[in-house]
């Protein structure tokens, strides 16, 4: 066991630090949330930033360890988020990369690591959350073409979106995993139409799509016909470990924000609180070691593991009980939206929800690791 | 950056897995229970195999690894529950004469408190070796022998390795806890079926799980950097997955839990008993958050 | 000891709950949520209800009710989201006129700290009535504006019917985001059943149930005793009911949970806003150590 | 909602403190945990005071109101408990009088009243724990006897027991819960043995019991052939809210005492402990408050209700909070069996799972209370 990391993986932090210190300064002023064209342009600008300076392949290619490095790094440099470039760097890309013709990833790839295309994603429906695999939006073959009808939700960035990778049911007779197909959608075709979802946060960071007899061409099929289900989960289990490695980082940091202001406010001399704080910084701490942990197998190992419901499970929580903390440190002013933390507080509801509910996450640490029988 | 086992790790706790599991198996473990005495044979079968002499240098007749060799080694003592004084013997080792070799069973007083294996330890570390005044408790675990000493002087700090490879042991009897409730919601069948296929008793052996693996990263993770902050937090993670996937492995079992023959009341008491050991609760917690403030303004 | 409704008393809660469906029902409250202000029209209504006036003697114009009553028919609002200083009016009742009648509203400012609903009050209660200085925050809660005043002088202990009336307002949003968690587990349904019949979700209902009635317990108890340290108890139950409740129920929502349009949120945002009025936490926590070391020489 | 007595409940309370008062110095120092014969002695021997003084009935026949108050005062008094009456009194008594023919009625009940005939239970088996319906002692008919073979478990004071209600299998043919049969089987009929079974608290409360081709006479059948299992439930829902009075009543009185004690030895100036300490008071409070609501509304209703679900998941969860804290308050002591609370803390460690698990528990209150749909 080594926490050190080798020569070269300091040299590279090294080197990524040095460049950050001197790309940030000239990056342009940050977008309001609700300018999606200018948050496009914005996420787009850095990803090509990155691009120039070599750092465009660090998602696909690098070593899980780098990959570590250069999360950590990028988030305690304040660098800015994957933002509009999410679903292209961390699903469609790897699953075109995977799975695509020649001509598909010649055609799709370099647009995303250069920041030139936007990509959205078309999974759940509003009937087909936790159980995706009961996704309803059909899609019939008519000379060239699909034609796609249906309506997709939780879709981040449809606004600017210049493709969608979407799951369509084209066999409804067969058994629900097997007649799913996985089409790019380019999002200007005729009959899609975005409507923004606004959450509990008062904000509008997700849309559903409503798609009318779109056409998309059979050549954006990636995968045989049918065989979307193992496609896509092709690209979900290539996780290694560091979803949430930036996240990690700014929840250490946003810790030692709240113990300042505790001391600062005077809470931090009631031991309950003071106390709920330090079990935070355990539970961080360990979060922390976790990640390291699942990216030294996944390194070792090339084989993608399942670890990532047990961190999974463990951080959404962990996350709620830290703005729960941050509230508690804010007393009256976790009421007052424009204090730190306290939009954060809201956006953490989601976590035990998104990207599979802790109780769908509990069956798979259940069965899948631990080797418990399916219910009946 | 490599946070993962080595091979050569993963032999030594394998090794130490083995021992006990030929030396301390469920009969010797139960046999244990009935009569609470110190098997001085494995004990010495221990010093041979290095249990106690690991971190010693090979100068000086140890063999010579650290603490990550130290901390796998203890988890396996935790996971077979095997009684005794270890970690005061292990920090006795180089130290105390025979203690590296087996020969000498050595036991912790601190500065008074809670004193485990007191009459059958050889030497007593802390409090001078003065022992007057000690009064034995009915303790709650058959197999921890307790006494109580009259607390003496300003307590110190614990000490950070002992409070390390109290929480490795820790992790060990969580990890037991989980596997005992896995196999028996594997087997056990109530209404048609494995009573692990409903998602109730599912979810709580998920949560084992997790539990035990976040506190497996703490663990070796403060074995790697002997920092005291990652102790504390080692101590606090693995103390929680100790004592609470007792409790939960034993809703698991339901009725048969609550029977003396199962063994998971024996994981139970030993995880409390732990749990009192210098460095838990409080402790850590102040330790940690004294260190959050101070790295607050980084 | 007859401790259930009587059917005047049930006759009330059903009368406020009929009022509620028939002048604040679900399309009220969402054009509530998109235009937050006083219905001073409402306000009248429920004053010619007696909701405000409901525990003044008869010979003062008022209903000549109880504390009980007074519970059930502040539950019925908790339960219906109703927004406004219902509880600084209610009190205010004979003392600031017009109050009770519902033309006048008021609010508390207590010795400084958050107010409610500042600006849309006719009357401000506490500090002299003096609100300068008032600064106006961005509410978490869209039915609940909110200002933050200075603190003046040493804080005083909460009024205790406040804090209860506080209480019976957190128990009926438990309960809707009960009913609301278990609607939904009935008619959602994923892998081709309603999610309710998975142990995991039905699980998360049961757990609300159980905290809404031993809340329920509480509240009505402490509206008979009207003892302070019963009134605690209360408000410590019912706070954990209605923030636990609205934030198990968005579990169960899954994803629909977390949008605006789903009415989760507002549960939610709510029993926020209304665990920061005096008596909450700490506080109560404190008054009921006391209590309990008092009442230990008995 | 009144929590005032009526003047004929107040005086009831008077007059049974007053005996109380003048009974429990007339009792026999109490025998030790293991001398059974002596615990039978002594039980019965208060079964029999009590039933003198005109308390025997108040299990039976008494308002709910009535019994609460009863049980208040007898805990708050420290009478002895019910003990090995207990299934008499309140499990196969009120069958037997429910369901029972005059003969059976005249035979049984009167002994156990006056306190002198001691019943067990012989419900639970090793594989039917949760799911009691699984049961699988087997009882044919030969003659006018039933020959019983199987095993029981989890049964209290077999050793001194003179009867056993038996639920066995008549009709393994049938539906599960359609071919089982109550029969009240002696205790010292051939064929019978009984092995302590030791608990994780050291002591042997319970009992396993082997049936090996028992004779029960066919008239010891109550109800028909194969309606056992309905015949059990009927006095199964009777509860009427009282089973856990004394409980809370001593569990309240312990929680005064963990604060003196606190106070003693300085733990109580800890906040996090003192308001943990307080958090339960308020809890226990409201286990109380809920005793009176859900007695107060089968005094009303007449018809039991299934709202002890829902007390029994919070208190058995509330008293393991209870010693769990007391562990706190003991510190190092805690650890020390001759300590008070140290042994009740192993006890509690059972009320999540005896009498229906909370897993259980959680079901019936989803399904029954709720109206969730039974899984598949």
């Amino acid at each position: 066991m080594d926490l050190t990391y080798t020569a070269e993986e300091e040299d590279f932090r090294a080197r990524l630090r040095e460049w950050l210190g001197k790309a940030l300064p000239a990056l342009p002023p940050k977008p309001s949330p609700d300018d999606w064209p200018g948050r496009r342009r914005y996420d787009l600008g850095w990803q090509r930033t990155l691009y120039d300076a070599g750092y465009a392949h660090v998602h696909w290619d690098a070593d899980p360890t780098t990959r570590l490095i250069f999360l950590e790094e990028t988030e305690r440099a304040g660098a800015p988020y994957v933002g509009a470039n999410f679903v292209g760097l961390l699903h469609a890309g790897p699953t075109i990369a995977a799975e695509g013709t020649d001509a598909q990833r010649a055609r799709w790839l370099e647009p995303i690591l250069r920041g030139e295309e936007v990509w959205c994603q078309g999974f759940s429906e509003p009937d087909a959350g936790s159980d995706l695999a009961a996704l309803r939006t059909r899609a019939w073959r008519d000379g060239d073409d699909y034609v796609v009808s249906g309506s997709k939700i939780w879709t981040s960035h449809a606004e600017v979106a210049d493709w969608c990778e979407l799951l369509v049911r084209t066999d409804p007779t067969a058994p629900r995993h097997r007649g799913i197909t996985w089409l790019a959608m380019p999002m200007d075709a005729p009959g899609i139409t975005v409507r923004p979802l606004r959450t509990l946060a008062g904000s509008a960071e997700f849309a559903e799509v409503f798609l009318d007899e779109v056409r998309v061409p059979a050549a954006h099929r990636v995968g045989a016909e049918n065989d979307g289900w193992r496609v896509t989960m092709v690209t979900l289990s290539f996780e290694r470990g560091t979803a949430f490695v930036g996240e990690v980082v700014a929840c250490r940091r946003v810790l030692g924000e709240l113990a300042r202001e505790a001391r600062a406010n005077g809470r931090w001399d009631d031991p309950v609180l003071r106390r709920r704080l330090a079990l935070l910084e355990a539970e961080f701490r360990a979060l922390w070691r976790l990640t390291q942990w699942n990216v030294s197998e996944a390194s070792a190992g090339g084989v993608p593991g399942i670890g990532g419901s047990v961190f999974k499970l463990r951080y959404s929580h962990a996350r709620q009980e830290l703005y729960d903390a941050a509230a508690d440190v804010l007393g009256d002013a976790a009421l007052d939206l424009d204090r730190p933390w306290v939009l954060d507080r809201l956006s953490s509801l989601s976590y035990t929800i998104a990207a599979g509910t802790s109780q769908i996450q509990r069956n798979i640490v259940a069965e899948r690791i631990l080797g418990l029988p399916k219910g009946r | 950056m490599r946070f993962r086992l080595t091979d050569d790790q993963r032999a030594l706790g394998q090794g130490v897995r083995d021992l006990l599991a030929r030396r301390f198996d469920r009969d010797a473990l139960r046999a244990a229970v009935e009569r609470p005495a110190l098997d001085r044979e494995l004990w010495r079968e221990l010093g041979a195999a290095g249990f106690f002499a690991l971190r010693l240098p090979e100068t000086e007749g140890g063999v010579g690894l650290g603490l990550p060799e130290a901390v796998l080694a203890f988890e396996e003592a935790g996971r077979a529950l095997l009684p005794g004084p270890l970690v005061a013997t292990h920090l006795a080792a180089g130290r105390v004469p025979g203690a590296a070799e087996g020969e000498t069973v050595v036991t912790t007083a601190d500065t008074g408190g809670l004193v485990e294996w007191l009459t059958e330890a050889d030497v007593v570390d802390g409090v001078d070796g003065d022992v007057s005044g000690a009064v034995a408790l009915r303790s709650v675990d058959p197999l921890t022998p307790l006494h109580r000493l009259p607390r003496r002087a300003g307590r110190t700090a614990a000490e950070p390795v002992a409070v390390l490879l109290t929480a490795a042991e820790q992790l060990g009897t969580a990890t037991r806890a989980c596997e005992l409730a896995v196999q028996h919601a594997r087997t056990r069948e109530q209404f048609g079926q494995p009573i692990g296929a409903f998602q109730a008793v599912k979810h709580l052996c998920a949560d084992l799980l997790v539990r035990v693996e976040v506190a497996r990263a703490a663990v070796y993770a403060a074995a790697v950097t002997a920092g005291p902050a990652d102790i504390a937090a080692a101590r606090l993670l693995a103390d929680e997955a100790a004592v609470r996937g007792a409790r939960e492995c034993l809703q698991v079992y339901g009725g048969m839990g609550f029977t003396w023959e199962a063994d998971v009341h024996l994981l139970l008491k030993r995880a409390w008993v732990r749990t009192r050991r210098a460095g838990g609760g409080t402790e850590s917690e102040e330790l940690l958050a004294g260190e959050l403030l101070a790295g607050a303004g980084r």
